[in-house]
């Protein structure tokens, strides 16, 4: 019971950093912020709820091999985009001169593949951020 | 006497050093070599290249993508290594750890 | 199709490696882990004959560059294709392939677990794609991010054991190599300062037009990145991580480490002096002279240390710290056939020492013996491992015939050329110090007969098939060294800016 | 030395910037705790966000994020600070990963001092055996 005020409070607190971090991620191209800020932020949520609740429910919530997927495909997300410019014929990574759709500058979908990006590496980074935590963490095995 | 050595050849060092930041050019002027048709492009044609308002994220996911790319591989790499450095793994069917 | 992937090979070689990489660790829950295995192999190999068709190509056609992301030079990073990147890349795929089919042999119980085993094969491929990145790049900044993806990957492969000795080895390596990056991210930094471009190219042209006004911040900067790129391929007096490092890892890995991971850095340094900042300019500035000193200190005192092991293992590091002086000694004598000798030492080193660490690595694994004075005797029990190690000991000397002879009398031209007599002696006393080093090895192992002569027990087929692979390798170099020593050649005239050859 | 002790003001950052990754490499090199090692490597790597900002800034400039409403605003260089968004990433990573080395240290030998764990590492040497294979 002593940590109530502390369960409450990060009950309270937590969708709302969860959001701060999706939205970084999500407005990346318009304003500060991106991919590593949005999901350092999303990563820190997470870390908070395994902090307050303990692993175990952590491990409830996202478990470990989920991880591990998105690790891996968040990084392949990544390469899978870069392809993009190749399959039309232009060169990796290309974005606009491959004749990707830009958008309306200013609008959420704008600049592109960035904002495809944007949302895998952040999630990768999230998930890296946690899964370093969690790995330090943990006790002998 | 080993410490009056370091000393002295830290007072050269510091001193080479003050001489090569006076020959740096000067802080904030808008002619530094830094601020050259590279920043340009980037701070006039981010919009027309790639559609995004935040200059940085445009470098960063467009402009030197690839870089990007290597950075995330440095984080999954540094993530393979701490799993190398503390954890035993799962041994597969019939292994011995 | 194959037009798209010729087109965009160069990239597409880093970014096959990367992606195979990150799949990896979600394959130890195969059924047969052997797959896993085979696909690192198999992935190496593909990069090994993409290098290869790309030297080829270079060779034919002459460099270019490949823009990434469409965004040429200045703006984005452009990735440039020259003589020097081809002779990397074909380096890293002869050497790594075997390598990694040496180490696929036993590899869940030498690191004790599957996920392990996963886990060092993913470290290996990334280490191997920072390097290929590392081969081809031509941006300053990429050069610093693949040689942080390079150093995570082996600081993690040191530890691939994860026993206290190699961990406590791997802690003093991440911390000296971490002080390397910053100095060499210092360095950059103070390149763009005074430049405000990332391209090698365009830092070139700047420097060209402007380096009188600031001779001692480009003189600081290039300090910087000596310091930083010497602390990293383990230059003499800032070797001390790499004895420990290479000694206690499992043998793949000091393998990998001492004949690639090093290579992949001094690769990295000379981009940046003389395709960055340019031969003429070099050689106005104090830096040639130290990195000859530095040189002809390293073979000596690597030599002399060397002596002094008996561990097997611990010998062959030290050797290493002395090779390397070779090869900052052609980089620092600094003109064409100084180069091309370091070219070629690069390619020579790293097949002798692959070789001998593999070869070590076996014989260590079947009696359990470290130490050279425990050895007698053991060339009767490994007579095929014991024969490699022989030919790779001899290359090492410089023996003609083995390729070690062939970038050695290069760098014998290049120190005559240049009129450096005290470089000549120390070229010899080296080789004379390698083979005092070397060949007691063998004298103990060969003739030294234990009373009751040994049973055969030879190394398993697969790994006796890529340390013959490699003994091959050094001999077709040794005997044959024309097209080698002509890409060689040719890379030293791209970085001395001599046009075609 | 007017002049030069003129542009060594000017140049504060940069100064500010060598000093600090002077402190970071001396403590990397002479602290004997092993997360003090830590601190230092992430001082050093500050010191390098410094320069590298400080290179890209220009008098009255604003943040790199384009202001579609004023078109006369003056911004920075954003490139540097693109790099550095790498360059922290970067010490992230080395970070973690020497975190995690130090952990697995004081599992084996009990201590996180650099002294200590070299004398036991050449005691298990010596003995010929690894005097910490309780862990």
């Amino acid at each position: 019971m002593r940590d109530f005020v502390l369960k409450r409070m990060v009950a309270l607190v937590l969708p709302f950093v969860t959001m701060l971090g999706l939205y970084v991620i999500f407005h990346g191209h318009l304003s500060p912020g991106g991919s590593f800020s949005g999901g350092i932020i999303t990563g820190l949520s997470i870390i908070a709820f395994n902090l307050v609740f303990g692993t175990e429910r952590g491990e409830e919530k996202i478990s470990e091999r989920l991880m591990a997927l998105i690790e891996s495909f968040g990084a392949l997300w990544y390469g899978a985009m870069g392809l993009v410019g190749i399959l039309r014929g232009a060169s990796f990574l290309m974005n606009k001169g491959a004749g990707v759709p830009v958008g309306q500058p200013g609008s959420l979908y704008s600049g592109g593949l960035i904002l495809l990006i944007t949302l895998g590496v952040g999630l990768k980074v999230a998930s890296t951020m946690v899964t370093l935590f969690l790995e330090l963490m943990e006790e002998e095995d | 006497m080993a410490n009056k050595v370091a000393i002295v050849l830290l007072v050269c060092i510091g001193l080479v050093m003050l001489v090569a930041i006076s020959e740096l050019p000067l802080y904030g002027s808008p002619d530094t070599p830094a601020q050259n048709e590279v920043a340009e492009r980037y701070v006039h044609g981010t919009l027309g290249d790639t559609g995004a308002l935040n200059m940085v994220a445009a470098i960063v996911i467009d402009y030197r993508a690839y870089d990007t790319l290597i950075e995330t591989t440095v984080l999954f790499t540094a993530v393979i290594a701490v799993f190398m450095v503390l954890k035993k793994g799962s041994t597969g069917k019939g292994e011995q750890g | 199709m194959s037009l798209v992937v010729r087109d965009n090979l160069p990239v597409l070689i880093v970014v096959a490696l990367l992606s195979s990489a990150y799949v990896m660790p979600l394959l130890t829950k195969i059924r047969r882990f052997r797959f896993a295995e085979f696909f690192a192999v198999f992935m190496i190999a593909l990069a090994l004959s993409g290098g290869i068709y790309l030297g080829q190509g270079i060779l034919n056609h002459g460099s270019f560059t490949y823009a990434v992301g469409g965004w040429a030079a200045p703006w984005g990073i452009e990735l440039s294709l020259d003589a020097v990147s081809g002779f990397f890349l074909i380096t890293i795929g002869l050497v790594a392939t075997p390598i990694m089919l040496y180490a696929s042999y036993d590899l869940v119980a030498e690191v004790g677990s599957r996920s392990r085993a996963a886990w060092f094969l993913t470290l290996f491929l990334l280490l191997v794609a920072a390097l290929c990145g590392l081969a081809i790049t031509g941006d300053i900044f990429n050069i610093y991010v693949m040689v942080e993806v390079a150093t995570i990957a082996s600081c993690a492969i040191v530890s691939a054991r994860n026993d206290s000795a190699s961990v406590a080895a791997t802690f003093k390596y991440l911390m000296l190599a971490t002080i390397g990056s910053g100095f060499v991210l210092l360095g950059i930094g103070f390149l763009f300062v005074l430049t405000g471009n990332l391209n090698l190219n365009y830092i070139g042209q700047t420097l060209r037009l402007t380096w009188q006004n600031y001779p001692t911040a480009l003189w600081v900067a290039l300090s910087f990145f000596t310091v930083g790129f010497g602390v990293k391929s383990a230059l003499f007096p800032l070797h001390v991580w790499l004895p420990d490092a290479h000694s206690t890892a499992i043998s793949p890995s000091s393998a990998i480490l001492s004949s690639l991971a090093i290579k992949g850095y001094i690769i990295a340094l000379l981009k940046i002096f003389y395709v960055g900042v340019g031969a003429q300019i070099i050689w106005e500035l104090p830096i040639t002279a130290i990195l000859t000193l530095l040189g002809m200190g390293a073979i000596v005192a690597g030599a002399l240390f060397a002596l002094a092991q008996d561990e097997l293992k611990r010998r062959l590091a030290f050797s290493t710290v002395s090779q390397v002086g070779y090869i900052f000694l052609g980089i620092g004598l600094g003109n064409i056939h100084g180069l091309t000798g370091s070219f070629m030492h690069i390619l020579s080193h790293a097949l002798t020492k692959a070789l001998l660490f593999l070869a070590a690595g076996a014989m260590i694994k079947r009696t359990g013996k470290t130490r050279i004075s425990e050895m007698a005797g053991i060339g009767f029990k490994m007579p095929v491992t014991l024969g490699v190690f022989a030919i790779g000991s001899l290359s090492m000397i410089g023996i003609p015939l083995f390729s070690g002879f062939v970038s050695k009398w290069q760098l014998l031209l290049g120190a005559l050329a240049k009129g450096n007599y005290l470089a000549v002696l120390v070229l010899v006393a080296g080789s004379l110090l390698a083979a005092a080093y070397l060949l007691p090895v063998l004298r103990t192992a060969l003739f030294v007969r234990p009373t009751p002569t040994p049973a055969k027990d030879e190394a398993p087929s697969v790994q006796l098939v890529a340390m013959v692979f490699l003994a091959a390798l050094v001999l077709v170099v040794g005997v044959f060294p024309h097209q080698v020593l002509q890409l060689a050649q040719k890379a030293a005239a791209t970085l001395l800016r001599w046009g075609v050859l | 030395m007017g002049e030069f002790g003129s542009r060594i003001v000017q140049n504060y950052p940069y100064v500010f910037a060598l000093a600090l990754f002077a402190i970071g490499v001396y403590t990397i090199l002479t602290h004997s705790n092993l997360f003090k090692k830590v601190i230092g490597i992430n001082i050093m790597e500050g010191s390098i966000y410094v320069l590298f900002i400080a290179a890209g800034n220009v008098r009255g400039g604003v943040a790199p994020v384009l202001d579609l409403a004023n078109s006369d605003l003056v911004y920075v260089h954003p490139l540097p600070q693109a790099l550095m968004l790498t360059g922290i990433v970067v010490s992230v990573s080395v970070t973690a990963l020497s975190l995690a080395l130090i952990m697995k240290l004081y599992r084996s030998y009990g201590t996180v001092d650099a002294r200590e764990i070299a004398r036991l590492t050449r005691l298990g040497n010596e003995v010929g055996a690894d005097v910490t294979s309780g862990s």
